[in-house]
């Protein structure tokens, strides 16, 4: 049992202590204040990486990570309103979380490659910054067509100074202001207790994943067969796009989980502005309920194989 | 005790509205609002706090009945129909009616 | 604004009593609920909400007068004597009563 | 359900003024109070309880009218004049007055 | 000075802070965060040292331990009723305090071990878990008789899924899977800053035994006795059952205190529910307002004190 | 860039959020349990140093410290009543939260000095709890004279047993009496994450700044002219005094450093319970508003180099 990964049991113990209808509940001061530390973390953890790289070697690929990124929303949108006839708007909705990113579900990818040992590059970071916006957009376009009156300042703004975001790229810019060095006194808060944070974190998120699992029945079978094959689909994509851009096993790895995972932070805030009419049970339900927990337990080994695959094929 | 009768609107709403509903609130003519953060179980179903997504607000605006209704109308118009959303009215007395009432001059009355 | 009568009960109690007193309200025909965390101090002391033990809650539910009093008669027996407990009743206007009467039915109205 | 007439005032005002503003409820009679933590607006501007200088709280008071008429003249013309807050009566429907009225004796009735 | 804990200074500070009136407060989701971590730790240390331990081996003395453990509430009930002369529910309900036990008494016991260097037993942590429980039982039964209808089924659920077994155990489990080397990512978090975060609990233990204070006046002189003779009594109880066991002296002082040690999480939400007619002012105010600070500041070197006095006679 | 502290950049950070409209916040519980962990910290570390030092040797400067530090009252009021034209109470409201002390500037002082490896007086942490309390009486007596009635019990109260002097003071005790080796299992907690913490706190306090600016555009240009040139003058007055009672060119810093600070916590809870005719609108406005961000991101480097010159004046 060596080999478990200990935020996988904390996960499902938050599961099992929301489906037992414990009491263990997490205030939420608490979660707030472990997901600004985590988003921190990984954006300073990124930063300092990013300080050993030159900026115009990852612009190119960033793009690139980019334009495919929105292969998610492309392929999701249709799939949801001709095969599961939703509405227009949940549907593109659901295609704009499943587009963004994890943060959480990344830096669960993150420390199964570290406790393995497989290296990846540490310019990730910046893709993860990167991918969070691109399929909101997309998702707001999709539900409205390009005429109608929609406030882009005001998604712009939601978008680019929403937490997760502001808190990556700040973490990802003090990170590479300092360099290793300059992070060396604040490194005991942010590095050495990510791994023990992460699993308080994942403990709150598996007892929210058990209070979603009600959204789920109402939703229907077929949310929970896309909330599965969606993130497979796209993690055949992010294997390909990764090792088509020269990235090692683990960062084609991550990309993968990346392209996988739904975001449920950033999106549901923005959608639910942006995109009032959509059910948030709808979108949630998928991305809290039935992707994260996936990707979480099953997900990432599978997207790990695939990245290993890939370059096995390909080099 | 010299009252005042004065009207008391009360919003329960879910939390990521507070910008634009305070937004709107103070642009059609509220001299100020009390939040707290709430949970809850509606008809949509169980709004637990557990995380950002769901927890709720309760919004309290004080005010004379011309301002209060100006307030629900638009509430109900703009945000009734798409969010998880329940208000309600009182009728209260009020100590110094001018704090609410009178619009221009920011004077601490 | 087109209101309606209806009727507020609110309750200031125990945080313990919270699972059980939601799960009789809702099974007595509450259609929703909202609570917040208080402190206070009353018949039985103190109520500082330095921890679990020693908070309390206050819960809002809105509905008609027949349901409001069914659920004061149920709460009073089988909390009052018991329990840190105080509950009050409010006349107030709402908007769509459909939405806290109608039982059967889960339309979001 | 056997109700009777109480009354309900509900001061929301700057965090700091807890612990005075509650030792002149009790000494003035009050038989209780609740409070939860809120944030808001008025004419001295935002108070967004980002940390404890710009926290507000809310305080409810259940009594008969004369205590809270007295409670009222008291906080008007103590603190309304130099701190942020704002109160307001309501009326309302209690279950057990003596719980609110008598002063000596402690028991939980 | 050197030989005071800190923990022990901590909550005198925390009780001078609370009779000053001073406006220090931990926030309410700061103690509750604390808590949750503090279970975790506790749970996680015991299941790395109950993965050493073939499970066989503790099974009868864990029995003896619980069966021994009753001792306390069943001595407790009729000294209340008699010579305290107080109603039933309240002498059932102060009797299953008595009866449960306290994690954070336990903890600081185990640290002033750690400190003087004594060891003991690693799955002594189970036996904390096992003892939570059946006193709370016996309080139910107690107050009611077994005739009387009680929602057994609800009750069980209130003990079983109540945080701090539900917590203590999923550390158990989670640290006997993973062992001493998978746990090795997470200890920064919940082994390096465990005494610490300690410190913190108890300066808000102060603060909430001082505002306690009050109920104790009411409660009168009876209460008072009762709250420092009884841990003691079942103290001798835990020493010569560690000993009969064949514990080490640091078992057997833990032993000694968990006996000694009075429930204020578990067993005041689960009385509330199943003996609302107990006054919790009484139980929690003895529980709370005297034996705690008696256990963590005069209790715990006697419990040390009566173990190497049974095992130097015994022995 | 190495030579940035990362505090400073996680506090340019908050403000940037908060100018920006980011929906970035810091849970309150979260500040107020940052600022209790920082308040002992900072209280133990001095405690510890302290042991090392004879009491005698410091009780002669710490009164000279205390008489000197009433200097910034005495000399901002008359500037505040006559070129400021302010109301008495106002001006003696801000004169108490110049003439008190700011925890998170000396902290902040205190990281910057270490990073550039100049040592400094452990006993400094006694003067910051010295200096914290006798500007308010000072303040209290310019806003109402001698004659008029104040509660003085309840202002001694209100600032002796205040939060911030009561933590700083206790820590101060407890690291006294438990010494270096007392303390080592808590530093992990106390000292390894401190400055972690403290980029946790002043991306808060970025945060409270930017959503102070606008209370400044009310106040004028005089405040904050005032808000800059006071401390600088005071940092002067503090440098003099550093390096006439003979402390070590760290110690003259964070004494410069000291004066210069403005207080945000007591000095606001106290001023409002016995001034409360003083706005504190323009008190906070200038203390948080002004003078916090600028000894933060300018002034610390300012006194070091004010601290260096009269050392090499004077020696
Ligand atoms: N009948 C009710 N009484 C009190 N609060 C309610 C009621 N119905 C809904 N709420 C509150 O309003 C929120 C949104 O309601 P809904 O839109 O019905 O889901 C709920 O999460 C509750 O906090
Ligand atoms: N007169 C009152 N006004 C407002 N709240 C009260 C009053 N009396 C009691 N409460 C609240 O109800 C809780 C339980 O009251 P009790 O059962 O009287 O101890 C208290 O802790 C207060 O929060
Ligand atoms: N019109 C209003 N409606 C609701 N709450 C208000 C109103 N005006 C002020 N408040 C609340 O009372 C506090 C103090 O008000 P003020 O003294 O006007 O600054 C504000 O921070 C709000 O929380
Ligand atoms: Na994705
Ligand atoms: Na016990
Ligand atoms: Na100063």
């Amino acid at each position: 049992m060596g080999s478990v990964d200990p935020v996988v049991l904390f996960f499902v113990l938050g599961v099992a202590a929301g489906l037992l209808r414990s009491d263990v509940r997490l205030p939420s001061a608490l979660y707030e204040s472990l997901s600004i530390v985590l988003l921190i973390a990984i954006g300073l953890k990124g930063g300092v990486e990013l300080a050993k790289t030159a900026l115009g070697e990852i612009a190119l690929p960033a793009l690139a990570v980019v334009l495919m990124g929105l292969g998610t929303p492309l392929v999701a949108y249709p799939v949801l309103t001709r095969l599961g006839r939703f509405r227009r708007p949940d549907a593109a909705s659901i295609a704009a979380h499943y587009g963004s990113v994890s943060v959480v579900t990344f830096a669960v990818g993150a420390a199964h490659l570290t406790r393995l040992g497989v290296p990846f590059e540490g310019y990730m970071t910046v893709f993860l910054v990167l991918l969070e916006m691109p399929a909101l957009v997309a998702g707001v376009l999709l539900a409205k067509g390009i005429h109608r009156a929609t406030d882009w300042r005001a998604l712009a703004h939601e978008i680019l100074c929403g937490k997760s975001i502001f808190l990556l790229a700040g973490g990802l810019a003090i990170g590479w202001l300092l360099g290793p060095e300059g992070i060396r006194p604040i490194d005991r808060l942010y590095f050495d207790l990510f791994k023990g944070i992460l699993t308080l974190f994942l403990l709150e998120m598996g007892l929210i994943t058990a209070a979603r699992l009600q959204d789920l029945k109402r939703a229907g079978a077929f949310l929970i067969a896309f909330g599965i094959a969606m993130p497979l689909v796209s993690a055949v994509g992010g294997a390909v796009t990764g090792w088509w851009l020269g990235l090692s096993v683990g960062g084609t790895t991550l990309l993968a989980t990346l392209y996988a995972s739904a975001s449920y932070i950033a999106a549901p805030a923005a959608m639910r502005i942006a995109v009032p009419e959509a059910n948030p049970a709808l979108s949630i339900g998928a991305s809290l309920g039935v992707t994260f927990p996936f990707n979480i337990v099953l997900g990432i080994p599978i997207y790990h194989a695939m990245a290993k695959a890939v370059h096995g094929l390909g080099g | 005790m010299e009252a005042h009768s004065g009207t008391l609107l009360t919003i329960i709403c879910e939390a990521g509205l507070e910008p634009v509903l305070v937004a709107d609130l103070v642009r059609l003519g509220a001299r100020g609002y009390t939040i707290c953060d709430t949970r809850g179980m509606g008809s949509r179903g169980m709004r637990d706090a557990l995380w950002e997504g769901s927890s709720n607000i309760r919004v309290e605006v004080l005010g004379d009945r011309a301002l209060i209704e100006t307030l629900v109308a638009h509430v109900h118009d703009r945000y009734y129909a798409n969010y998880g959303m329940v208000l309600f009215v009182t009728e209260v007395e009020v100590l110094r009616p001018e704090k609410f009432l009178k619009r221009p001059g920011e004077d601490p009355s």
